[in-house]
């Protein structure tokens, strides 16, 4: 469903991604993991259209979309969460997830000032998509509260819904564990696994947390220094010796268990 | 109960102000409970029905009949109405979608030329036909196209500026901002379109032969002033409601949550897949036609345009108005506007009334310890001289003190409401 | 709440004024007091406010308490529409003396138009003001389509100045008398070398540069005193030797200030005559300087005789009244009424308000000291 | 108009051009240094200049009769008003910024706000002094022979005594800074809280007192500059700050705004337009555009420009910090 081929970007001579190619396949949970650095939210951010590659080509779904702007790709079917949270602080958690659905709704400038029933009838099942998203991801409760009052565990919860609010094809999932405690990443767990099993999206993941990356992923990419270095199921690249050497350092096998 | 309450409290309050201003139109101090009354109205948490009876209670009633002996009074709620009007329209842009506009004048300056060179001799300069246009159509047929004139020009000036982000948009806004005035002043050769620096005079106003029977009934003679300041009262009140309820509906629309997200966080927006410019346009245009439409009421009701109303300070005045009631709040902007206005012809212009009467009837304080004759005042301080001064210093102080605004933006909670 | 709702009632406190009561009478003067044309508007105030001092013993006879009311327009129109409408409603107003700028002075007195409540300008010379023949609105100044051509003539035909630069300061006032000027110029042969705008305070180095360019032999500025002043300073360090001349707002001793030895030589047209011409005058310059210290200047003498006619409207309109409070409308007609021998001249108003006949000044700045000297008087009536 | 005359004049116009250019960059620079820490326009900036250019008139006209040498004089003058600039800038920067700063996380306006309200109160305040101490409230700088001399080069270009000090005060100040920021302890932690204020702040560097000396270096050059402004064109008065200001403002961001160079180019760049478009735009289109356009015609150059390098001459293109 995602074909990378052979991506690069540099920044101010520093080589970001070299020559990277992936391939994706549908309802599959994909991550990417490296160490800090390594070129993984960039990657992400080439995906995503933030910054253009400067050689190779990404396809999504069969079609180029490696010159495309942000929103064309989030219009595609490609949603995304952030590395440092990025919600609009200053809305509700319920209007974070509406946001989502922009595209979505579908209805003029005039509608919106006419009040006509086709404002309406978008609204209510935009409002009935999103009430639907918030009971997925267990934020219900909190739909009145400022995005930025919730907790960190619950901000990356948010994250997810809104991205999801998307109707993507493809999540990109930038280290959602970040900052959760133990209880927490459990639950991620179960979400990550029920996106794909219960909603039918395709996610690409990346994360530092290792228990999280090797209990979910259907297969692992490892970058370093912008390099792919490895690709392969959890087991194989728990044994991986070039990544154990490159990545982790000698001796630290013991950490991927 | 409490609710039930405070509903009475205030619309006793209203009809208490609302007598009072009309038994003594002339004293000043009776202005002053009506206007607590219509600060409660915007700022309590009370039914809506509420608010508005009392609200518009004392806007249409109470105030209309206190104008007809002090004509100040429709003065003071026309200038008030416009800047209200500006600065809802520069709320979407600055406050909603959050770009720094500092040229926000040049959309009022279309719209008052749009009027005020149709609505008088000024087109025969440039093109045959019959001017002024002075049936009663003409009037408001212009001031649709102001709106229409000035969003597009938004556009236009959008387009440019638009690629760039924050403090470079506020630059060029500025800048384009300039080129409208100076244009305007300078557009008088080779080809006579704005009259330059003379300004356009006499600008027509649209007939009101209803208005002024219906007003004969109350009063046989009555003159045309004291119907034309009803007339414009009444028509700023009507285009303020409609520019509230455009704005209501646009902020619980997916245009104004757009417009919001992108001013939070403008890369998530675009993860989304809102379009950035097209967001961006969206609320210019929108902004620029509010101002566009009072533009021609301005043109209409001062008779006379010059590029002297539409200059740098004038944007930084709304774009004030604006922060000081609350980014992004609606409310805010209208108790923003209403604040600046009357600080700007009220308050401090009765302040310096008042010490200038005490200079010249020789008032002397007499605190016991401290004595002051007031009939000594130093021409340099002359307190109208300071009005600017002042006002500056609010601006520093408030920022200090509530940076947040009178009345901070509240986002909605209505979507779930509405279902029970 | 509780901030902002101290901060509003604190602020419409200060909404109290004291009531008028039925005994006083006020003159109001609107101009710019703050902003950065307040120093002109300051002498219209200082003017206005010697006459109605000297005028108040004999209103204290009469039984009224005459009060100077004075307004900051901050030189903006809908500031000043906003305070004529305060005035207006204010029944102790009876006359006002006022605006300074035209561009603020149209559209207020339309409102005063509507309420019959006289103004009197007296810097308003922009013929729009009285061509609109209100009943209401009279001048003491002179009009721009006088003083342009008085200038243009003189130029011509005294100066025999052949080639002409034109430089004006894109307000109602300095672009319309420079545009009398230049087609009055043009009509009596001479080459209008150019013609430009500028809003610059400061920098003249390119209008410098294009005089330099053009080698006129006269200058003409369309402007004030604080811009004259420093565009014939450039002018002259730059080696430019062309005759400078403006109109009336050139009449300032703060323009010898600012030009300093630049200012020898320069010729203005004005309607307030050198006071050694006029022994009132002369008494009127000593008392201000006593009481303001400082000489009146610019506009202090017309808003002088713009406050004393009003004062002579008035004390007629009470005769006239049996001694009782006069209506609007009466101290309208008693002003166009007002024959008097000023400190600016004879005044008597004309249909449409425009003095009579005017005698314009042309000074001359001999050295760079003021006052200057008139070198010539023109008497014109005003174009009907 | 002949084409000779049109080449002729072009020495003298850029020389004048260059001469409000180094004015423009001075003032400039006190924006960009610190939009450069503290990312906000400061708009009271112009009055600082202001302030700068009535203090050194003051100083000046009231030492005249007693200071002979009038190079001495002006240098007095100049010092005092960089003194008295730079310290209102730190003023401003302490009651106005700082509270702002400290309460953390507001918006960017709410600075942009406070200063213009700022800029209204000190404009007034200043005339109020103005007003009090004598009457008027603009002040000149009296003529000064020694100052005014000129020295005639060509036919068409001439050069005076005060513009050759213009000149070269502010390559002197413009130098100074450059080496002060790229070698001095102070410029290098300049640098680094306009980096990132945290950062720096975790390196022992205390970010309040980098800001408060930015305001001071900032406000002294706009003080000199003031200066330099009131003895190139004789009067000043307290609203001489705006255009200035909103033309160094437009520089700065022409050429990067937070770029040190990048304001240096751009005040020079945008005096160099302004004067030839005010001198050619007349000559080439017989009047029909007169001077009056040559102000827009700075805007409309930089709107034209922005198009294309979005982040102006010199200035870093900003990576989106993800």
């Amino acid at each position: 469903m995602l074909e990378i081929a052979a991506i690069s970007l540099n920044f101010g001579g520093l080589a970001a991604l070299e020559d990277v190619s992936l391939k994706v396949a549908e309802g599959q949970i994909f991550s990417v993991i490296g160490p800090n650095g390594a070129g993984k939210s960039t990657l992400f951010n080439v995906l995503t259209g933030i910054y253009p590659p400067a050689t190779g080509a990404i396809h999504f779904l069969g079609r180029k979309i490696s010159k495309l702007p942000p929103q064309r790709i989030a219009r595609r079917g490609i949603g995304r969460t952030f590395q440092n949270i990025r919600l609009f602080g200053s809305m509700t958690v319920f209007e974070n997830v509406l946001v989502g659905r922009h595209t979505h709704i579908r209805y003029t400038y005039a509608d919106a000032l006419l009040h006509t029933p086709r404002y309406f009838c978008a609204e209510r099942s935009a409002r009935d998509k999103v009430l639907d998203l918030l009971n997925f991801v267990g934020l219900e409760a909190r739909a009145e509260e400022l995005a930025r009052n919730l907790s960190y565990g619950d901000q990356r919860r948010l994250e997810i819904a809104r991205a999801m609010a998307i109707q993507p094809r493809l999540l990109l999932l930038d280290e959602p564990a970040a900052g959760m405690n133990p209880r927490e990443t459990d639950a991620l767990k179960a979400l990550i696994r029920a996106l794909r099993d219960e909603r039918r999206i395709t996610i690409l993941l990346i994360e530092h947390h290792m228990q999280v990356v090797m209990a979910v992923s259907d297969r692992i990419a490892v970058l370093d220094h912008g390099r792919l270095i490895a690709e392969g199921a959890p087991a194989a690249i728990r044994e991986n010796p070039a990544v154990i050497e490159a990545y982790l350092g000698p001796g630290a096998k013991e950490s991927l268990a | 109960m409490k609710t039930k309450l405070l509903s009475i409290l205030l619309l006793t309050l209203a009809c208490a102000s609302g007598a009072a201003l009309c038994s003594a139109p002339r004293a000043s101090w009776t202005l002053l409970p009506v206007l607590a009354v219509l600060f409660l109205c915007l700022t309590m948490r009370l039914p809506r029905t509420v608010r508005f009876t009392a609200g518009l209670g004392l806007l249409l009633i109470a105030i209309p009949f206190a104008g007809f002996t002090n004509t100040f009074l429709f003065e003071l709620g026309i200038q008030i109405g416009i800047f209200s009007a500006l600065a809802l329209g520069l709320n979407v842009v600055v406050g909603m979608a959050g770009l720094l506009d500092l040229g926000y004048a040049a959309f009022f300056a279309i719209g008052a030329y749009t009027w005020a060179i149709f609505g008088s001799t000024q087109a025969s300069y440039f093109m045959n036909g019959n001017f002024p246009l002075a049936g009663w159509p003409y009037f408001y047929l212009f001031a649709a196209l102001a709106v229409l004139t000035a969003a597009i020009t938004g556009i236009l000036i959008g387009l440019p500026a638009l690629r760039l982000r924050g403090d470079y948009l506020a630059v060029v806004t500025l800048g384009l901002g300039e080129v409208v005035r100076v244009l305007a002043n300078n557009l008088d050769h080779p080809v006579n379109i704005t009259n330059g620096p003379q300004g356009i005079s006499p600008v027509e106003r649209p007939p009101i032969p209803w208005l002024m029977d219906l007003l004969h009934i109350f009063n046989p003679d009555a003159s045309p002033a004291l119907g034309y300041a009803l007339f414009f009262y009444l028509l700023v009140i009507a285009i303020i409601g409609l520019v509230v309820l455009i704005n209501v509906r646009l902020d619980h629309s997916r245009f104004g949550r757009a417009w919001v997200a992108i001013r939070e966080d403008e890369i998530a927006a675009r993860a989304m897949g809102i379009s950035l410019t097209r967001t961006k346009l969206f609320a210019f245009a929108t902004g620029a036609a509010f101002s566009g439409a009072m533009g021609a009421v301005f043109a209409a009701k001062q008779r006379f345009i010059s590029p002297e109303s539409f200059t740098l300070l004038q944007s930084i005045t709304i774009l004030g108005m604006v922060i000081l009631g609350g980014m992004g709040s609606i409310r805010g902007a209208i108790l923003g506007a209403a604040l600046v206005t009357l600080l700007n012809i009220e308050v401090l212009k009765s302040c310096s009334d008042f010490l200038n009467t005490l200079r010249q009837t020789g008032f002397v304080l007499d605190l016991g310890f401290f004595q002051y004759n007031f009939a000594l005042l130093p021409s340099q301080l002359e307190p109208a001289k300071y009005e600017r001064m002042i006002f500056g210093l609010i601006l520093v102080l408030m920022m200090i003190f509530r940076p947040q605004g009178l009345i901070p933006e509240v986002r909605h909670r209505l979507e779930l409401e509405k279902d029970d | 709440m509780r901030i902002p709702s101290i901060i509003i009632t604190l602020l419409l406190a200060l909404t109290f004024t004291t009531r008028a009561d039925n005994q006083v009478i006020r003159i109001a003067t609107c101009c710019p007091l703050s902003g950065a044309q307040a120093g002109l508007g300051e002498y219209i105030k200082l003017g206005a406010q010697m006459a109605v001092e000297g005028a108040q013993p004999r209103f204290a006879e009469l039984g009224f308490n005459l009060q100077l009311f004075p307004q900051d327009d901050q030189a903006t129109p809908d500031v000043g529409v906003a305070v004529a409408n305060r005035l207006v409603n204010d029944a102790s107003v009876l006359g006002v003396v006022g605006h300074f700028n035209s561009g603020v002075a149209i559209p207020a007195s339309e409102v005063y138009k509507d309420y019959h409540l006289a103004m009197v300008s007296p810097a308003n010379t922009n013929p729009k003001v009285t061509d609109r023949r209100y009943a209401n609105v009279s001048r003491i100044c002179g009009r721009d389509d006088v003083q342009g051509p008085v200038g243009a003539e003189f130029a011509v035909n005294e100066l025999k100045a052949q080639r002409i630069f034109i430089v004006q300061d894109k307000t109602a006032y300095g672009q319309g008398v420079a545009e009398a000027f230049r087609d009055k110029a043009k009509a009596l042969g001479a080459n209008i070398v150019g013609f430009t705008g500028t809003e610059e305070k400061s920098n003249f180095s390119t209008i410098v540069r294009l005089i330099q360019v053009h080698k006129p032999d006269l200058v003409y500025l369309g402007g004030i005193y604080d811009q004259a002043g420093v565009l014939v300073k450039q002018m002259r360090e730059k080696g430019i030797e062309a005759v400078f001349m403006g109109p009336d707002a050139f009449d300032s001793s703060e323009f010898v200030k600012i030009a300093q030895d630049a200012s020898a030589g320069t010729i203005y047209t004005t309607v307030a005559g050198p006071i050694d011409q006029f022994p009132a005058a002369k008494d009127f310059a000593s008392n201000f300087e006593a009481q303001f210290h400082r000489a009146p200047e610019s506009f202090a003498p017309y808003a002088y005789d713009a406050a004393n006619v009003v004062i002579a409207a008035l004390e007629a309109a009470i005769r006239a009244n049996n001694g009782a409070r006069p209506s609007r409308q009466a101290v309208c007609t008693a002003i166009r009424a007002v024959t008097m021998d000023g400190i600016t001249g004879k005044i008597a108003f004309d249909a449409k308000g425009d003095r009579l006949t005017s005698d314009y000044y042309i000074v001359k700045l001999e050295t760079a000291s003021y006052p200057g000297k008139a070198i010539k008087v023109i008497s014109s009536a005003p174009p009907q | 108009m002949s084409g000779d005359v049109l080449i002729q004049i072009l020495p003298s116009v850029l020389l004048e051009g260059l001469l409000l250019g180094f004015v423009y960059a001075m003032i400039a620079l006190g924006y960009t240094m610190v939009y450069g820490v503290l990312g906000l326009i400061n708009f009271a900036h112009s009055e600082v200049f202001m302030i700068g250019a009535v203090t050194g008139a003051e100083v000046y006209r009231h030492l005249l009769p007693h200071v002979g040498n009038p190079y001495l004089l002006l240098a007095i003058s100049i010092t005092t008003a960089a003194a008295v600039s730079g310290g209102t800038a730190m003023a401003i920067e302490r009651l106005a910024y700082r509270p702002l700063r400290r309460r953390g996380n507001t918006n960017r306006l709410v600075p942009l706000i406070t200063a213009i309200g700022i800029s209204f109160f000190l404009q007034d305040l200043v005339r109020l002094i103005e007003g009090m101490w004598h009457n008027e409230f603009f002040v000149n700088y009296p003529s000064t022979p020694a100052l005014e001399r000129t020295f005639q080069i060509t036919e068409m270009l001439s050069i005076q005594m005060k513009a050759i000090i213009v000149i070269t005060v502010s390559l002197a100040m413009l130098v100074g800074l450059q080496l002060l920021v790229t070698r001095t302890r102070l410029g290098k932690a300049m640098r680094a809280v306009a980096q990132d204020a945290h950062t720096a702040s975790l390196m022992g560097i205390n970010p309040d007192q980098i800001i408060s000396r930015t305001f001071l270096i900032g406000g002294a050059l706009g003080g000199v500059a003031g200066v330099l402004f009131g003895v190139l064109y004789t009067k000043v008065d307290p609203f001489v700050g705006f255009l200035p200001g909103i033309r160094a403002f437009t520089a700065a961001v022409l050429g990067g705004i937070g770029s040190i160079p990048g304001a240096m180019l751009g005040g020079i760049l945008l005096g160099q337009l302004e004067t030839s478009a005010g001198v050619y735009l007349p000559l080439l289109t017989d009047g029909n555009i007169g001077t009056e356009y040559k102000d827009i015609f700075g805007f409309l150059i930089l709107v034209l420009f922005l198009l294309f390098r979005p982040q102006g001459i010199l200035g870093r293109k900003e990576g989106e910090k993800l």
